[in-house]
């Protein structure tokens, strides 16, 4: 994990004085087991800044979605990409930004994730196109903006708001 | 990615070792569960007891494991944990599979019970 | 191209009432079975007993209505006629499907019994 | 069916003398249900030229999958194609010729015919490419020729010898 910087999501609420700043910073290789390995250390890191062990899945879920989208998508081309990713616990809950300097998004939104139709035959199954599904399922405030040649995502998990 | 299988009288119940089905590991899965599906019974069961994460191209080698099924032949899953379940209950696939709360009730169960 | 069934407990028995499954006739042969199979039980026997001539068209018909089958749900065969036989032997789909002498012997057998 | 013309397929044995001529013509209208009723009505034909009921079907596959491939391949474009027919009763087998003045065959050769592979999840079985392999299996002695703007097939089906 790097040092810590200054953080501030844009969107997030201004931290409340009188509460402690719960942040982590974390730079995760932009390779399958990359992501696997910044998965695994996020979890230590998560329960560190306050995440109960019951929300951990969620936030993994959709961060392992976001992170393998950057890595087959935005980053397919580049060989020692990284991505960056923020996680704040504040009174509304999680709020996490991930950055990378990969391609943006098609059409610059991030796709609407419909669910694809599963009550097909069976050879017909959809066997991908979940993934932003499952975001936009449990992420809350989710936004998308290109900042140069950078993505930056803004989003919220309703988690670590527990005691 | 580590699978193990355990033949029984019509079933063959294949368990994952590791903890995690994910886009690093979801090509090889889907070629052990190929092998071991071809040469499987009418009947396997995939126990996913220690999966404890399953990303959505975790969920995607799954059903290509499905979709790799002979004719006849059918692929049942078992002990979703919480958090693999809740994956599959959100994308719905939790419909397109029979799913027993154990591998024993699984082998237990008829195989025509659907 | 008219397709009738009978359902039983657990069977449906759609019957070809026509005589040939060609070119002319697979396309909408194939959106038959698939509504006869969606809207059908975990177990569907196709009773070719009427069927005197089907041509490479007709068994890729039967194929495609074999693919369209749900999770978990079969598609089997019944009293195929020595010339529609041939062509199942010919290209090995004799493998591919349980097939049955007539509709009656597959009423009475066992679903899991392949 | 047209009226009768000479008849003697290229590579067809010359016909013996004191065997009595059997032959058939039939123009077939490139349709698939032109391709239905020609094969019906060639079964009537084929009985009247000594062909045996037993063996009529394995001739009916035979010219349905070449009548189809012609329709589906050869005159695809063409609006009101028709499929020329011509079969011999010989001593040593059912003579078959079939004409059409569409495309040539892919390569000026007709398909090798390979039995596409069947132990293959049920995703994946084939629904078509079996029509040459049929043809193969059950034709003998085939050829194709181009001759100007036309296709010309010949073959022996090992019918017809009965009695
Ligand atoms: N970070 C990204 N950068 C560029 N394109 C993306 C990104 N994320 C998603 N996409 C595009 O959106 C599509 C849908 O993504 P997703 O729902 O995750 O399904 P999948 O990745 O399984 O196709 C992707 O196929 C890709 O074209
Ligand atoms: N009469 C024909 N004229 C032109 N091309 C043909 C003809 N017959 C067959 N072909 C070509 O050969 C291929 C294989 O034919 P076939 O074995 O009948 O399988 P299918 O027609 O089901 O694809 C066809 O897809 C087509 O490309």
């Amino acid at each position: 994990m790097r040092a810590e910087r200054g953080f501030a999501p844009p969107g997030a609420p201004a931290t409340l004085s009188g509460v402690s700043v719960k942040e982590l910073r974390l730079d995760v290789s932009a390779t399958p087991y990359g992501v696997q390995i910044g998965l695994t250390t996020l979890r230590d890191g998560l329960r560190g800044i306050g995440i109960d062990d019951s929300e951990l899945p969620s936030v993994e879920l959709v961060l392992a979605e976001i992170f393998n989208n950057i890595v087959e998508h935005a980053l397919a081309e580049t060989e020692d990409g990284v991505i960056e990713v923020g996680l704040q616990c504040t009174p509304n809950g999680l709020w996490i930004t991930v950055e990378d300097d990969g391609n943006p998004m098609p059409d610059g939104k991030p796709p609407l994730g419909l669910l694809p139709a599963v009550d097909v035959p069976v050879c017909d199954l959809p066997e991908g196109g979940f993934g932003w599904f499952l975001i936009r399922e449990l992420a809350h405030d989710l936004t998308y903006t290109r900042e140069g040649d950078k993505n930056l995502l803004v989003f919220r998990m309703a988690v670590g708001r527990g005691e | 990615m580590k699978l193990s299988h355990r033949d029984f009288a019509d079933v063959r119940v294949i368990s994952v070792t590791e903890n995690r089905i994910d886009a690093a590991c979801a090509i090889q899965f889907k070629d052990e569960m190929r092998h071991l599906t071809d040469t499987g019974p009418g009947r396997v069961v995939l126990d996913l007891g220690s999966v404890d994460f399953l990303d959505s191209s975790g969920l995607g080698a799954v059903v290509s494991a499905l979709k790799a099924v002979r004719n006849g032949q059918r692929l049942e899953l078992a002990s979703l944990n919480p958090s693999v379940e809740r994956v599959f209950h959100l994308t719905r696939m939790d419909s397109i599979f029979r799913i027993y709360d154990t591998a024993e009730t699984a082998i237990e169960g008829k195989s025509d019970a659907r």
